[in-house]
């Protein structure tokens, strides 16, 4: 039984198992080596969780990741999985996905790894639409390296490497892939398991790539820097949880509202507006998801969560496989024809 | 007719020309009709680093010289017996090469006042005595072209462009050669342009009939056919073969292939022609980098297919920290190296054997791989074949060392039966029983290839030092020192056959040692020597890590070792570390593979020197 | 006599000159050898006809490129050049940048140099705002190598490297770039020599990084790219040519205009539509640059030229010596004290 | 007091706890503590790859070793005379180094059941005989120091966290070490936590008192100050002597310094040090990634900066084609590699030498690079402005070779006088007419550098091959081949001081040759050698390229030459190549720097087996 028959897109080829599966079986029998308290546990948590709902095989199940703190994941699953070199992941992952249309493919990186050092594969394989999942876990910080600001720090972070504070102008992580030609975009809190978990199973089940931030708390590097999201009472005015087709309320009982203002989004009470001035999410209008990633401002004032983006195109390893296929059934695959080509000659001996 | 006919062994032809006058193609075909008749042949062709430089400059000038006997040869030849030049720039940048007595013949219509001043002419070499100590024979070819083409009513522009075509006609007839192969291969070519064909057709007959009816040329040439080894040939350039041994790779192996690359000159053929083969199995990725082709292909050796990745020396500098992770997760790899002149972008379209030791050691850390390097066009075919042998078989990435000069240079091949290739297939970890990610085969000491799908197999890679066996992360010190000796140990046990040495006599106390594109000429110049009655012994090496284990027992048996290359003295490096031999370097760095004979004055010189 | 006079902030520190300076005097002495007919000609030609009119001492202007036709550029420019290695001009420029406040540094890349293999550095550049101007030779093609399809080749084009055409959805260059944190882009093509000069001046005025996508022509590998922005009927229609605080109109008499749709923007008749319908451009605005970026197709029914982006932020490289200046004026540079330090202790020969 | 008090020549004492003890900063505090008394004194940091392993795991251990004498020592010791262990896995991780005999002592509290079996102890250590051979002090840190600091009303936690300084304030007693310079200390650093501080003293305190008053400790022990040449000393770290260099490089050349850099363990420390010195004339930029970093050091090169870039073996491999480019266009650039376990992702917190061979070949073409490699924390700061020196004067790329150990240990470093440090003025290019942008200095063959904003001088520089003298691009073969050569000249011809050999007896037929880090151990090794009656020499390399001139003639002075590595044998391997001499290994590749005591067998091995 394979998964296109759960007529799941994101989970098409893939063999699914009828064998119950718990959180357990996803667990390695690697000591998980995070410091105590980091975010990175709590993802692991709700990966493992969620997975069996899934319903896959395991073993066609591969986490790849490049080099942080973050990227150590992969050691904790129960599954196959590589932890590669520094920015890497998404260009390894391209190889396997391509070659492999039975796998389910998940890329485990770091705002470092990511955005730094992997700008480059990031965007294409964006572009690309690799079927692929890319978790980029985003503390804000380099954790691994012990704590220098990273391209989604604040400007003006005091950091090991930069006593007078840092200069950079951070990335917006969403911004920056919408711009890419991103089919799937999603973020969602560490410590918001359900959110987390929506998110995650969206991802899944998108054909494409998709990518997943999640804000993780470095309680050594960088703690504290999502706290304003998870004090109850802020997170109910900052928090802004996007669900596709409807409108886009927030607050403990929806009091705030997103309402336009120009070319972008602005906030207002939902009391103040219209109803029909609300505006009702729409992820498959790049315009309406950019101008929610710029709502999502650095200081956290608000943060939009959830699916920002979904869009159908052709993947690049279906399209592949497809042209392989094509050939294939056009052309036998005969060596000494090939060989030959057009023009010989004969020695007689 | 008054034409005598001379017999010949051999003749070196080179077309000269503006880039935009098809000299490439004049070539490709004067070289189709030669193994057609069953010459055999060699080929360099010869284009500048510029797309189109500006018309009749020098750096513009592009060219192709082929040679071809009646027997079997070994180099593109020296210098040209013939040089055809279709302009000023491209006589002068070439005229160099020809030696006294040689024949130029030259495209009179280019000639003019202004040509000849943008190459620095200050007086018409055709009209004053600077070229004559060769046969000049002065032709039109523009006009002639123009008036046989006058009837198809095609422009004075269109039909010009065809004078390679009356170029090509002159010289098939001065050579004997046949004509309907090419006649043929106008007519596909321009299938869609029906008049262009004919067009082309009428000039390259013009050609030949201005040979025939005029008495401009009083001597005829002709090279018998060549006693080659029995079986069917074709000609082929050295990345063509390359890639066709991937092709083969693949189909010996029974595993797909994914070749993960980034385009650079002169390894970009590759991909192209690879490109075409997906019926094979075969899918190509053109990455956004060098760093993302070779991780595509990493990835897809992850996953169980063969992974190549093809890229020139630049190339390998961006993916040395991936060849690393390939060490160390004891995946196979083909990482194919086109070498070309450097250092930095260096001579992109020119060849050098400088990548031996970037090769060798061109990673953080003790990083063993294995080099293969090809000794000419065709051989590239069973080398990568090798190549990918050792990958699969030891899990370990590959370095191919072809360069420009076997790259581009074409060559007559005998086809090999594909049945008669060698078997290459591997087999996948399967039993979760036995399974260990890094045990090891205690034959070859390569790890099992368990890829993901397999069930009870869930494991995890990376980067990080492994435990022995398990391939858990581990940091004990005397694990890592044992591992570092393992991946090191596992590279040198590699079989490789031994060298053999080319030494007719056996009274050689000089031998030559070389490896790459540099086989042609040194074997040709080890030729030139013997008939000068100098024994000499030619070794050259296939396998440059781990070396035969022949190797040392074979340079210590002669009195001089001396090691041609192009670069400065990277193998020789190796040979005096390796095994204390005084291997001498004769180096040269001109981005033009060695002249035959250069090599047999320098060879002589050391026979003799070792005589004395 | 500086820049820093004519109050123009993009050209603050860099010496000027009262010497009249012609088109010649930016020619160098190398023989220029591109091809034929090749839009790199006219760029380079605009160049040297535009750079007198800033009035820079030419000595203190630097061009610095990548690998491809395109980089061949600052030979044939009689200013400071490099021509670097390929994608890492914005890197070195950067460096460059940082340590001399008195050069006017440009760089200049192609599709690939810039998008494929520099992709990186092109958007870390950007986020940075490093004090670089930035031209995008985009010519949807891999030139020096003989004709490859490049990240901004339409989808199933058919090149060398692939025959059964390309699979890769394309970059829209200036979404990627906005995406980026660009605080300029711009957008010329390179036949249209008014167009361009007046963007390239836009954005040498500019301080901080400026992008410029010029689309240019290789009659060799790619001819006829963008055939249908140069015949002048065509153009009429497909050209929008926006102007910051005017109404976005196009065309012979203004015929066409652009207006709001959804969270983006469409075309419409300026006679089918209320005039105040009509979208007046404001380059600070992200969200209306970025519905401009998406309006422009890749298969060119609308282009908008012009400048999409323009914002003032901080650059790195001033900041970066605003540091060392205030650190130098909090703290004299004593070297013996530096190496001293606090704790030493004295033996006594 | 009963306590009897012993005078020693040197001690080794180890602080091992968790990751979360503090064991980094106690002996950082005992190592001032013997700065300030003025023992010479080396150490050696050991912390684990993870940020924070989890706590009380073998992972996690994290230890801190140091060696005072009274005399000049080499190495930060082989084993210690004195263990502390914070608790069960420090002890397990720790323990097999410790001497039969050796001082163990232990934080008791901590060897709970539970922790016991964290780390596989079945029984408790401390209750069955497995201690027997060691003279155990139990200890029990944490309760003491909760009760010492009952009275400040710290919560009980925070009181527990300051029994790392109940264990300093313990040994300074031991040892009779001074104790202001900690107080002041920690009043220093806990400045902005006064009730912080105040406990930190108090339990320092407490240590100390318990050795005092509890009649635990029969013994203390005396190690006088060392005889040091006269001067005033700091400690050092490597990385710090490093980034002290390049700020006197800004200094001492009058230019400013632009590090282009990418966070990396072990090298990271250098940026950050580098960062806090602006105030001379010092830009430094965290880059996207190790190309970036070192293109924005070219870039800063190109505008008259010193450009300096600074990784570890993994961002040496990606900036191999950067270095490239500087290769050929001639620029001064520092590039700093800070060696750690490889390959691959590899060990990243452990040392090794194995990058020298990708220093010196890891570059596409005839890329020839200077490599300079200090041989201790303190040396980086003379080894580091003599890459400078050679960057700046011969407009090169410098390799700087450092690695883990020399970077994180520290060793005392007496302080150079600033106007003795050498002069590093350079004089820019600026006289339009005689300018050529690759005319060359007749004496060290560099080019003149010629930063953008001279007027007059403007000219392009690139990777393509130059023309000899103008430095257009050239494609001409002969010009080709005469750049590579005289790139390698260039490089050949630096001056470098000839390499000294220290053979006291003058007597030695043993040749022991290193570089880098292993000087400590080797030196060691090889007084104590002699001290059994074997002469010995002993080379060691601070330029591996270009070799001292005098090199080849020391090597064949010996009838054995032997040299010990941290590596496969990169070093031998290029002695044996350049000087064919048959130059043995010895390697170890354990991420761990050699021990002496295992040097002296070596040795002494070696010598018996000459003279025998
Ligand atoms: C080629 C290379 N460069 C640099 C490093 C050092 N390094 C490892 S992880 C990292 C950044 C980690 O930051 P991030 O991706 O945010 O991960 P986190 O640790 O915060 O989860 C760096 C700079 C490396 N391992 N390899
Ligand atoms: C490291 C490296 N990889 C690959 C190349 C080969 N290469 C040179 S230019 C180029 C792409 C050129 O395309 P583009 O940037 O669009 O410039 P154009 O020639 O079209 O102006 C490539 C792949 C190289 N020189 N160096
Ligand atoms: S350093 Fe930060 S991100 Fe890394 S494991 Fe520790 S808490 Fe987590
Ligand atoms: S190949 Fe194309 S881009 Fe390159 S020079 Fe020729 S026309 Fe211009
Ligand atoms: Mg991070
Ligand atoms: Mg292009």
């Amino acid at each position: 039984m394979t998964a296109i028959d759960l007529g799941i897109p994101g989970l098409t080829g893939i063999p699914t198992t009828d064998e119950k599966q718990t959180a357990r079986d996803y667990k390695s029998d690697q000591e998980v080596r995070w410091c105590p308290g980091c975010g990175d546990y709590i993802v692991l948590n709700t990966m493992q969780s969620f997975l069996p709902s899934l319903g896959l095989k395991r073993e066609n199940i591969v986490f790849v990741s490049g080099i942080g703190c973050s990227s150590r994941f992969p050691y904790y699953m129960n599954t196959y999985g590589m932890h590669s070199i520094h920015g890497r992941a998404p260009a390894i992952a391209t190889g396997l996905a391509v070659s492999r249309p039975d796998l389910s493919v998940w890329v485990v990186t770091g705002d470092g790894d990511a955005l730094s050092i992997g700008g480059n594969h990031l965007i294409h394989t964006l572009r690309r639409n690799v079927n692929l999942k890319i978790l980029l876990f985003n503390n804000r910080i380099y954790g691994l390296t012990k704590g220098q600001y990273s391209p989604t720090s604040e400007e003006g972070k005091i950091t090991k490497s930069t006593p007078a504070g840092s200069l950079d102008h951070p990335f917006n992580p969403v911004s920056l892939a919408l711009g890419a030609e991103a089919s799937f975009v999603g973020r969602a809190l560490d410590s918001d398991k359900a959110g987390l978990t929506s998110v995650l199973r969206q991802a899944a089940e998108h054909r494409g790539s998709a990518l997943v931030e999640i804000y993780q708390n470095c309680p050594i590097f960088n703690d504290g820097a999502f706290d304003v999201l998870k004090d109850a009472d802020e997170a109910q005015r900052r928090i802004i949880n996007v669900v596709d087709g409807e409108p886009i309320r927030f607050g403990r009982e929806g009091e705030y509202c997103v309402i336009r203002e120009g070319f972008g989004l602005a906030v207002a009470k939902s009391a103040d507006v219209d109803a029909s001035d609300i505006v009702i999410h729409d992820a498959s209008d790049l315009n309406l998801s950019f101008a929610l990633s710029r709502l999502s401002t650095q200081d956290l004032s608000h943060t939009v969560t959830g699916v920002f983006r979904r869009a159908n195109r052709p993947t690049y390893d279906d399209s592949a496989r497809a042209q392989v296929d094509a050939a294939k059934a056009a052309k036998e695959a005969d060596l000494s024809k090939l060989l030959h080509g057009k023009d010989t000659w004969t020695v007689v001996g | 007719m008054s034409t005598e006919t001379r017999k010949l062994d051999r003749v070196v032809i080179r077309f000269a020309g503006d880039s935009g006058d098809g000299m490439q193609l004049t070539g490709d075909r004067f070289t189709s009709e030669a193994a057609a008749f069953g010459n055999d042949l060699a080929t360099q062709p010869n284009f500048p680093a510029e797309i189109r430089a500006p018309q009749g400059t020098l750096p513009g000038v592009s060219s192709f010289q082929l040679h071809f006997a009646d027997y079997d040869i070994l180099t593109p030849g020296d210098r040209p017996d013939v040089l055809v030049a279709m302009n000023p720039a491209a006589l002068k940048a070439n005229v160099v090469d020809l030696p006294d007595g040689g024949i130029l013949i030259v495209n009179t219509d280019e000639f003019t006042k202004r040509n000849l001043t943008k190459v620095g002419y200050d007086s018409n070499p055709l009209e004053d005595e600077s070229l004559e100590r060769f046969q000049v024979h002065k032709v039109a070819m523009a006009t002639l072209t123009i008036g046989a083409l006058e009837e198809t009513g095609l422009g004075k522009k269109d039909a010009e462009r065809a004078k390679n075509m009356f170029a090509l006609g002159l010289l098939s007839w001065m050579y004997h050669r046949p004509t309907e192969g090419t006649e043929r291969f106008l007519r596909e070519k321009f299938a869609k342009k029906p008049d262009i064909a004919e067009a082309n057709v009428l000039a390259f007959r013009a050609g030949w009939n201005y040979g025939e009816t005029t008495e401009a040329f009083a001597v005829t040439y002709e090279v018998a056919p060549a006693k080659l080894n029995a079986g069917t040939y074709r000609q082929i350039t050295g990345n063509t073969a390359t890639a066709y041994g991937i092709v083969a790779a693949a189909q010996r192996s029974k595993l797909p292939v994914v070749l993960g690359t980034y385009p650079i000159t002169p390894a970009s053929d590759i991909l192209h022609e690879l490109s075409k083969h997906k019926n094979f199995d075969i899918t190509t990725v053109q990455a956004e980098d060098e760093i993302a082709g070779i991780g595509i292909a990493l990835g897809a050796s992850y996953g169980g297919a063969l992974g190549v990745t093809s890229t020139s020396g630049p190339g390998i500098a961006l993916k040395s920290e991936t060849i690393g992770l390939a060490v160390m997760t004891e995946l196979p790899l083909l990482v194919i190296d086109v070498q070309r002149g450097g250092p930095s972008t260096g001579l992109p379209t020119k060849t050098e054997q400088a990548d031996l030791l970037q090769a060798m050691f061109g990673r953080n850390g003790e990083s063993p791989v294995p080099i293969v390097a090809p000794q000419s066009p065709s051989d590239c075919f069973a080398a990568v074949l090798d190549a990918a042998r050792i990958a699969l078989q030891y899990r370990t990435p590959v370095l191919f060392l072809s360069d420009g000069a076997v790259a581009n240079g074409s060559e007559p091949w005998l086809i090999p039966d594909v049945d008669s290739l060698p078997d290459l297939q591997v087999e996948f970890a399967t039993d979760p029983e036995t399974f260990q990610p890094y045990s090891r085969d205690p034959e070859t000491l390569a790890r099992p290839w368990a890829v993901p799908g397999t069930p009870g197999l869930q494991h995890r890679i990376g980067g990080l030092e492994k435990q022995d066996v398990t391939g858990n992360i581990s940091y004990d010190p005397e694990n890592h020192d044992r591992m570092v000796r393992l991946r090191q140990a596992k590279i040198d046990g590699i079989e490789v056959p031994d060298v053999v040495v080319d030494d007719p006599s056996g009274e050689a106390k000089v031998l030559v040692v070389g490896w790459g594109s540099s086989y042609g000429p040194i074997g040709a110049a080890a030729r030139r020597v013997r008939k000068l009655g100098l024994p000499v012994a030619h070794a050259h090496l296939r396998h440059l890590n781990p070396f035969p284990k022949n190797l040392g027992e074979v340079l210590r048996k002669y009195d001089k070792v001396i090691v041609p290359e192009m670069n400065l003295g990277q193998l020789a490096l190796l040979l005096r570390a390796k095994y204390l031999v005084d291997a001498v370097s004769y180096t040269k760095v001109q981005g033009l593979p060695f002249k035959a004979e250069e090599l047999q004055d320098v060879l002589a010189d050391v026979i003799k020197g070792v005589s004395a």
